[in-house]
């Protein structure tokens, strides 16, 4: 088992970031950890924007590519079973951290749109797939399910087979 | 742009070299293959439609009905119906491929502890009617002719 | 009377000579891009493929032909064929054999019209071609069809002009604009033909009609993959048989008109050679212009819409105009 | 005529500053006119150039391009619904079909991301075979593209002999594992199956000729006057940009940024194999066209590397809780095959926690954030893949550009809508 303790060990760059990190928010962060060498920091939704923007816009953190932007739900917690997940790169320090948020059914998280362009349609299938609604984003529609779906079809209790939701109407008429 | 480049462009230089790339090929050997006239031959670990294969002695199938290959698929094609003699032995009943589901990504054969499920050769499933993709264990077991030499020698 | 007879027959000739030509051209361009593709082409209509053509004739009549709801109807099934009989009608201008031809105890010109003002008459039939294309695109009532259309319309505007003066310098030496004329001033050898002391002209006139035939690398009315087909995008069946087919009858006319120009139309090579009849040199001199258009077709990308307009005004029309004036001044001096 | 292997001679290499690429990108973008008249056009699903069903509404003012509007998911599948239900086995066939070009670099990324999550490691051959594996992939996919973009600017002879070298990694993935185009080829802790007889020579003479090959394409297209004026100074992309929008893959490259994650972040054999990461500075359509080309060279001498240096053992990790045993070892052996029979109808041991693994496929960085509640199937699969992003950045890529040149923009981030709709 020697092996598994070394792959969770952090690297000398990720030490730095996660120092950083809990320098500037340490009392903010609801929770943190590291699993297989990679970090991962919760934090309020209220503080979702302004964390995402220190790691942006940090000297020493430079996260200046937003990886990848999603949902996730966990049924069996009653008071805030969404979770919404940021994964984020710094070219310069190629490191990696992960940040995420866990809300509360119907609570609305801002938009990050206006930090990274490319949060637009992370967003908008988040909001699509798991009903997670973000404030201030532009164009907040379906994006892959058609325009009519109905449900959000990666929560956990929308079924993988049957007829529930995403039924064809053929007399659909939108804004094309 | 010195004299060279100029001469270059005014002779066109550079689109008669493609052209004489091009004009190679036009004057050198094909690389395709008239399809129904001729057919290309699988390597032997082609995985084309699947196969059951009988034991050439006893001409007994090898499938002991076990329902790996039905449980790992993830597509979800085969169906295995099996009975239980009176002293637990189990035999194959009925084995259904749908092959309009099929993907073959070769799970069936990979998990399958006896060899009795193989991918084979065979390549030619276009039909005209929807049914016949439904593979029944006779079709399946006739498909045996089409399995890699190397696994009918195993 | 018995001239009036010839001259149907020599009009019927050329006609089905045309047609029959563009059908074999149809199969000879999609043979030769399959070899350059390193596959066979089509090889089972008959041996090699020949009769490829008309089975795809056969395919294309017996097909559904697609009007949609919303073109302007006449118009659109007008558009086809404006695209190809100007076409046809400049062959009747090329000579194919030499004049007062004696064919038994008759005699003959070896040419439909000997018609003096010849290259206004090709010039004016070529402007007219390109109503067809404009026509298929507007009347199909589709953007991607219409802007085809316009791209067309430009193209024609810049190319045939530097074509047209490309054609002055033929002119100033032969003294003539009539076709048969300037096959005349071409007799002798080879190097009594127009191409060399017209070179700057050849070259303009052999871009310029790659521009006019809508073909790679200034295939921009067509562009499948910008435009989807462009200006045919709505035609199905026949319909858009006869535009495919009026490209190859395009493509005949223009190697021919080159031919005749440039090349000393009908004449042989060497004066010696001019035992084998005349047309059988036309023939080879338009088949070679033929392969090389079908050859750059198959090599080169396409150019991009400004860029084809700066080509055409900026390059092909000073150089032009150089080539007229030198030209006139050579000759003035002589 | 036969053969004439000339090597291109490498022009000097400039290196605009990022403030001087802006510049550039401004200018060659065309400004709207204010009273501009605006044409509508819909652009696909089934345009030719939108490389699969990818729609995209495009305001026109003549030929200049005003606005986009991307709309995506034609093809979406349900991928990450679909793998909540499934072992993370039975995961691998789905990830062939994100980018059916070059599926096993998809297999490749899911099992590295499985086994980092449960922390285990393939043996070194296996790990050989995979980075072999993920430059076959390299080449077939490149030449697709290189095919297909320059028949988007009008050259179709071109897409005709990109297939037929491209044929060759075709053969050769049908003899590896068996199928040509969705691989499956990867599993968790190895390879499906070794190396066939008779391989390494086919390798090995495919490698050599490719080259060749590529030499012949640079004379047929490469200096060509009509190709260069449609791809230099057109589609061009900063760095800057390119981060904002999450532009990998050799678009980033050819922006100026020196990141590859087979060295970056490495994976496979890729800390064992020496390569250079082609990277050029103009950051427009000419630039990704020239990375691609030189990452098809490097790719060759990394796959020659592979054969070189590839060690003897076994394919597939020795791990009871983790792994599928191979074929031979269940007919063999009864723990084999107790464990063969543990694994299918219960599903691998995988302890609770969450991984993110991004790798270099040839069209960018592809990750995969995996969940796990510790049972046997992903509580939340993430496919976060590069051409997703690179479909959403068509509103900065191509506005002020004009309707001919978006084909060639948008191919020449090579993009697949399989990847993109999941």
């Amino acid at each position: 088992m020697a092996q598994a303790k070394s792959i969770d060990e952090l690297t000398a760059a990720h030490k730095q970031v996660a120092s950083a990190l809990q320098s500037k928010f340490g009392r903010k962060f609801v929770e943190s950890s590291t699993f297989r060498g990679e970090l991962t920091y919760v934090v309020t939704p209220e503080d979702w924007h302004e964390a995402l923007q220190y790691c942006r816009d940090a000297e020493e953190l430079q996260f200046d590519r937003l990886d990848c932007l999603c949902g996730n739900h966990f049924p069996e917690r009653a008071e805030a079973p969404l979770e919404v997940i940021a994964n984020l790169v710094s070219i310069p320090y190629t490191t990696r951290v992960r940040v995420k948020t866990r809300l509360a059914e119907g609570q609305a998280l801002p938009t990050v749109t206006d930090l990274w362009p490319s949060a637009g349609f992370d967003e908008r299938e988040t909001w699509e797939m798991y009903g997670i609604v973000f404030d201030g984003h532009p164009n907040l529609t379906r994006l892959l399910t058609v325009p009519d779906f109905e449900g959000f079809p990666l929560r956990k209790d929308f079924p993988l087979q049957g007829n529930v939701g995403g039924r064809i109407r053929w007399d659909f008429k939108g804004e094309i | 742009m010195g004299l060279k480049d100029a001469i270059k462009k005014a002779t066109f230089f550079e689109i008669l070299q493609g052209m004489s790339v091009t004009g190679k090929y036009a004057a050198s050997k094909k690389v395709t293959i008239e399809y129904p006239k001729e057919k290309s031959i699988p390597f032997p670990r082609f995985r084309g439609s699947q196969a059951l294969i009988t034991n050439p002695e006893t001409g007994e199938l090898n499938c002991d009905a076990c329902h790996l290959c039905e449980t790992i698929c993830p597509s979800q094609c085969i169906t295995i119906e099996s009975s239980e003699a009176a002293d637990g032995t189990k035999s194959l009943d009925e084995f259904t491929i749908d092959m309009s589901r099929c993907i073959f990504c070769g799970f069936c054969e990979e998990v399958c502890p006896r060899a009795a499920i193989v991918m084979t050769a065979n390549y030619e499933l276009c039909t005209y009617d929807k049914r016949d993709f439904i593979l029944t264990k006779e079709w399946l077991i006739a498909n045996q002719v089409h399995a890699h030499k190397e696994l009918k020698a195993r | 009377m018995t001239q009036f007879i010839f001259l149907i027959i020599k009009a019927a000739i050329i006609f089905f000579f045309c047609v029959g030509l563009a059908a074999m051209l149809i199969w000879g361009e999609r043979k030769f891009a399959g070899w350059m593709q390193s596959r066979v082409g089509p090889n089972y209509a008959g041996p090699a493929g020949v009769l490829q053509t008309f089975g795809d004739l056969a395919k294309l009549i017996r097909k559904e032909d697609v009007i949609p709801d919303t073109v302007d109807r006449l118009v659109f099934r007008m558009a086809p064929y404006i695209l190809w009989v100007p076409a046809a009608v400049t062959m009747a201008l090329i000579p194919f054999g030499p004049m007062d031809a004696r064919i038994f105890s008759w005699s003959t010109d070896l040419v439909v019209a000997r018609f003096d003002a010849g290259i206004v008459l090709f010039l004016a039939m070529g402007s007219l071609a390109v109503y067809g294309i404009v026509f298929a695109g507007w009347s199909s009532n589709s953007k991607w069809s219409l802007m085809g259309a316009l791209r067309s319309g430009a193209q024609m505007i810049s190319y045939e002009l530097s074509m047209g003066l490309s054609l002055v310098g033929v002119m100033i030496l032969a003294g003539s604009m009539n076709f048969v004329t300037i096959v005349d001033y071409q007799a002798g050898a080879f190097w009594h033909w127009n191409f060399i002391p017209q070179i700057v002209g050849f070259m303009i006139f052999f871009i310029a009609s790659i521009a006019e035939l809508n073909r790679t690398p200034f295939d921009l009315p067509e562009a499948e993959q910008e435009l989807v087909a462009g200006f045919m995008t709505e035609y199905t069946g026949m319909r858009w048989g006869i535009f495919m087919f009026s490209e190859y009858v395009n493509m005949i006319v223009m190697s021919a008109i080159m031919a005749t120009l440039f090349f000393g139309g009908w004449q042989a090579p060497f004066e010696s050679w001019n035992v084998v009849p005349g047309f059988v040199w036309l023939i080879i001199k338009m088949m070679f212009f033929i392969f090389m258009y079908m050859w750059i077709r198959w090599t080169v990308p396409r150019y991009r819409y400004n860029q084809l307009m700066d080509i055409g005004w900026k390059v092909m029309f000073p150089l032009a105009l150089a080539n007229l004036a030198i030209t006139a001044l050579i000759v003035t001096v002589k | 005529m036969s053969a004439p292997v000339e090597e291109h001679v490498e022009q000097p290499v400039s290196r605009p500053t990022l403030e001087e690429l802006k510049e550039r990108k401004e200018k060659s973008r065309q400004r709207v006119r204010e009273d501009a008249e605006v044409l509508t056009v819909s652009m696909g699903p089934h345009h030719p150039s939108t490389h699969g069903v990818f729609r995209v509404d495009l305001d026109l003012d003549g030929e200049v391009i005003v606005a986009t509007r991307p709309e995506i998911g034609n093809l979406h599948r349900g991928m990450e619904k679909l793998a909540e239900y499934r072992t993370y086995h039975q995961v691998i066939p789905l990830t062939d079909r994100l980018h059916y070009v070059a599926s096993f670099a998809q297999n490749e990324g899911f099992c590295e991301a499985v086994e980092k999550l449960m922390g285990i490691e393939a043996p070194p051959r296996a790990r050989f075979i995979r980075s072999m594996g993920h430059e076959m992939c390299r080449i077939a996919n490149h030449l697709l593209w290189l095919g297909i973009h320059i028949m988007d600017f009008g050259a179709i002879t071109f897409q005709q002999i990109c297939f037929r070298e491209r044929e060759y990694m075709m053969d050769l993935w049908e003899m590896l594992c068996g199928a040509r185009l969705t691989h499956s080829f990867c599993r968790i802790g190895g390879v499906a199956k070794d190396i066939p007889d008779g391989f390494e020579e086919k390798m090995r003479a495919a490698i050599e000729t490719i080259p060749i090959r590529l030499r012949e394409y640079d004379r047929l297209i490469r200096n060509n006057r009509i190709f260069l004026k449609r791809a230099k100074g057109i589609g061009i992309f900063t760095s800057e940009d390119c981060a904002a929008w999450r532009i990998t893959g050799p678009a980033l490259r050819a922006a100026g940024v020196e990141r590859d994650l087979r060295k970056n972040e490495p994976f496979a054999a890729y800390p064992e194999l020496d390569f250079e990461v082609a990277v050029e500075y103009d950051a427009d359509v000419y630039a990704r066209y020239l990375v691609r080309m030189r990452e098809m060279y490097e790719s060759c001498k990394i796959i020659a590397q592979c054969l070189d240096r590839m060690p003897d053992g076994p394919v597939l990790a020795e791990d009871a809780f983790h792994v599928i045993p191979a074929k031979k070892d269940v007919m063999r052996s009864s723990a084999a095959m107790i464990q063969d029979f543990v694994h299918v109808f219960r599903g691998p041991q995988v302890p609770p926690g969450e991984v993110y693994k991004a790798v270099e496929t040839p069209h960018g960085e592809l990750a995969f954030y995996i969940v796990s509640d510790g049972g046997p199937k992903p509580q939340r699969l993430r496919i976060s893949t590069p051409c997703y992003y690179h479909c959403q950045a068509t509103p900065a890529l191509f506005e002020g550009e004009m309707l001919a040149d978006i084909v060639g923009i948008f191919g020449s981030v090579d993009v697949c809508l399989g990847s993109c709709d999941r």
